[in-house]
């Protein structure tokens, strides 16, 4: 203790002294002087940076429940399942990567004092490498303020154009050029909401009648044609879940009672492929149907359809899923039943050579690895917060 | 009530679009006679579904996601956080906009019309989370969501709770 | 299902009439009509407000861990233990009532994005029964950011002046004119950190070496008087916590070792008055000593001091509190012994008649309530974040 | 570390008064000689405390609390979060400011001056929450509190996590 009170003493007694130049002079000494006898090197202290994406890497969008309004974005290698980095964003933040894979959006509202005050609604423009902020692009506070969803914003395949699901509750779609970096302005969606890119300047809503809205748009924002299908299934009899898995120009949806419904987006009218189902007649006699949050996902290489299921009655659309059952999406047939170690509330197949399949569990929280299709467990990684939604580059 | 058809109405007028007032239209109302409400029929397709035979235990507590009034709410119960079944804690906006559902009351064995207005303009309550799905519907029939944030036509979009009032008998 | 289509049908072909009179007419009718047969009258939805402050309600300070930037106060009532509402914060926030319990006072920091961006330091009134924000008052952006301890702001007796510590490290007091809904300036308290208010005009910080700086003012917020007291403890040896329970012009610093030091801030220069022991031999060979975050609390009406007591070893002092310890702060005998069920990390006797002894605990994440002095378990109110703080009407 | 004794002077320089700095001097250094470091003399306090004897198990996992030179850290690690013992994770700033200790390493046998640099700019990273007492002091010794927010001189005060940067030897 002796020596601690001198110091205090000479800390006192050096209070009135011109000290800059001395502690630089003292910690070049301390630095210095020492390093002779050191057995490790003095650290260098960076920052960090990410390496190019690879395609077995999850970004998941981590609520942080009950806040909502300061979320946040887990990067997360799942090959090695260590944590690579994080973004942030804020109230019912939606998350965009650009397809070459050089920038990061976060899509989101912010209120000047946290929780109240005034609005801004703006896109984020985070450099991928880096993961710091390269500017901002305001948009109308007008964004449809959800739990997260995937298909509430969506990026064209080009990377050019952000598209942003507006509800005010009148539904309409901002256009924002991610290139220029400016809003272009809006295209009106009657009755329609939601918006998922299926070409470079075109987007589709999902309509209250089952039907399905096509917009073409041009260079300047301005849309070119829009087409309201017929409807193309019933929602009053067995809706669509709203988040299809939505690849290039087609989207697999599925429904409560676990019907797939492939609608091909090429043209300028949504049009229906033959729906199939994912449950035969001994599934149904078990209950098991589709539920969750992101139910479904299609790996295009192999051309696999993975959908989260569980035994459950009618209005069980939400319950965390058991099992997750693959098809191929050509011959319908089911090629694995995946018994998942911890519920799941989200999926997500990865694009990879070696695909994984990734489960989100949001009690525990809870990101496991599988390998696809196979459904061999690979690990987990824990204290995610409260996930909701898995994105890949 | 009179209030409440009044800032329904105007807020209706003031802020939306005829169009977007559609989306919000089935909420409250399908035709001309004030029959059928869209959301009543939920009760009906939800009857003999294994989600009616579960639970449904605490029908007279209001501070449980049971509650007999609560039968599609979604959300933190107002009830947990200093508000009401059908009012608003400290400092929280009932929000002019809401969806309707109808609720069987087994204490007189009658069916209401309530109306899920949230409460809003300030952060989450955090308190009494219910999750009942039962009819709930995607995005696409906003009208039928239960995730959505229901905040429309209030000071901010800010969502703090829920509440379930009681419009009338079906 | 039937009819449900049918509605859906009846949806579409209305899509065109004008429709608000309509609507209007409707909810009357259906509002009218059936009430006639109704058992239950139609709600009238309000929004509800506060009665008067009584002395045994609570309020809570969560962090929202680990957002940290969205903080709460959970107001309970101690006796019905129902939480009666909340008010919001921002990023380590500080939180204050008003002595007339008219107004609460929220001191905190917000950035323009959220997690990044303009840093706005500013005071939010609100009303104390409305819980409506009633305005603002800005501050200079050098708040004392740290994890939310008592006298990091201070309120004046006559409820006219609010003191703001600050740290940019530099070390000062924001005085603000609550009154005039003004910062008035700044005073200087080099070497000495916090603020507590021990008179209308006259408050006082810690210093580095264990002295006490008090510090007089005018109504216009100018310094009239500073007075740095000889160090009145060895910060060394045995640190005093720096949440000590202030009284009027009266404060109890309890050591990390159990000494508690009786400070009078009545003069223009703090006295010490004659230090003592909560723990005798046998508790320090048991290896007891106070700890915790809020770990000291005094009840004026009993003149009973209560200490959140463990057992354990030197820097032991944030460890969860098994026990509260009463003593007669004149006789400094133990009047009491409180076992708590859940270990506690803050603690807070009420000034009621009948008081209450809060005890709060992280993790469980737990409020309980016990009669004072006696130590009766009353009950406990669950889930209420990651609370810190204890403040009292 | 040029840049970092550049960085650490120019920041006191320029943002802190004579008065504050003397504050965040007692973190470095207490006399010309560059002996004793104020903090030093924590690992001598806490020698044949009960502490001592407890735990430090995992002394080489830089993922634990335990890991050697985070003997005195608190807050989220930066390990855990995308960065490294002594780098911040992607996007976020080493503070200019910090506090320093010391720790013995078990490997070599040696104890290593250590600077705790927070890495801020961006929310709470919440992985890794170490809460380390060891010597830890009250806000009226700023420089040994680490319940402080030390993003001094850093791009904004938003605290995101932890390091531990070797200085030199002891």
């Amino acid at each position: 203790m002796a020596e601690y009170s001198f110091a205090s003493v000479v800390l006192m007694l050096i209070k009135r002294i011109e000290i800059v130049a001395m502690l630089a002079v003292a910690i070049l000494l301390l630095v210095g002087a020492p390093s002779a006898r050191a057995q490790l090197p003095a650290d260098q202290m960076t920052t960090l940076t990410l390496p190019d994406p690879k395609p077995n890497w999850v970004y998941i969008m981590d609520l942080q429940f009950p806040v909502n309004m300061l979320q946040k974005i887990w990067i997360i290698d799942g090959e090695t399942r260590k944590l690579l980095g994080t973004v942030f964003g804020g109230y019912e933040a939606n998350f965009e990567i650009s397809p070459d894979h050089r920038e990061m959006y976060m899509i989101d509202t912010y209120y000047s004092r946290g929780w109240r005050g005034d609005r801004t609604d703006v896109v984020t423009i985070f450099d991928a490498h880096t993961t710091n902020v390269l500017g901002e692009i305001a948009l109308p506070p007008k964004r449809l303020l959800i739990v997260p969803k995937r298909n509430t914003t969506s990026i064209t395949p080009d990377g050019r154009f952000l598209l942003v699901a507006n509800m005010t509750p009148a539904t309409s779609v901002s256009i924002v050029d991610l290139k220029g970096r400016k809003f272009l302005g809006e295209i009106e969606t009657p009755g329609c909401a939601q918006v998922a890119a299926t070409g470079n300047r075109q987007f589709f809503s999902m309509c209250a009648d089952g039907s399905m809205l096509t917009v073409q748009f041009d260079d300047s924002g301005k849309q070119i044609a829009k087409s309201q299908s017929k409807p193309l299934f019933d929602p009053n009899t067995d809706p669509m879940f709203d988040q299809p898995a939505v690849v290039g120009n087609k989207a697999y949806f599925v429904s409560y009672h676990g019907k797939v419904l492939p609608v091909d987006f090429s043209g300028p009218e949504a049009a229906a492929q033959p729906s199939w189902s994912l449950v035969d007649d001994k599934d149904v006699a078990q209950k098991w149907r589709p539920g969750g949050w992101q139910t479904v996902t299609y790996q295009a290489k192999s051309g696999i359809l993975y959908a989260l299921m569980h035994q459950g009655g009618e209005w069980t659309h939400k319950q965390f899923g058991t099992e997750v059952w693959a098809f191929n999406a050509q011959t319908h047939a089911r090629v694995q039943r995946i018994k998942l170690k911890t519920p799941g509330y989200s999926i997500r197949v990865s694009n990879a050579d070696k695909p994984i399949l990734f489960d989100m569990s949001l009690l525990p929280s809870k990101l496991e690895t599988y390998s696809a299709p196979d459904g061999k467990f690979l690990g987990e990684y824990d204290d995610i917060g409260s996930p909701f939604l898995l994105y890949g580059p | 009530m009179d209030k409440f058809v009044e800032s329904l109405t105007r807020s209706i007028a003031q802020r939306t679009s005829r169009r977007s007032f559609l989306a919000r239209l089935g909420t409250f109302i399908l035709g001309a006679a004030a029959i059928p409400l869209l959301p009543v029929d939920r009760v009906a397709r939800a009857q003999g579904t294994d989600f009616k035979k579960s639970a449904h235990k605490n029908v007279n507590d209001d501070l449980t996601c049971d509650y007999w009034k609560y039968c599609a709410i979604d959300g933190f119960l107002c009830t947990c956080c200093g508000g009401d079944s059908h009012d608003c804690p400290p400092g929280a906006t009932p929000s002019p906009t809401s969806w309707v559902g109808t609720c069987h009351n087994p204490g007189d064995n009658r069916d209401y019309i309530v109306s899920y207005r949230d409460c809003c303009g300030k952060g989450a309550c955090g308190k009494c989370l219910c999750g009942n799905t039962e009819g709930e519907m995607p995005i696409y029939r906003a009208q039928l969501d239960s995730d959505l944030i229901w905040c429309f036509g209030a000071p901010t979009m800010v969502y703090h709770c829920s509440t379930s009032e009681i419009v009338g008998v079906k």
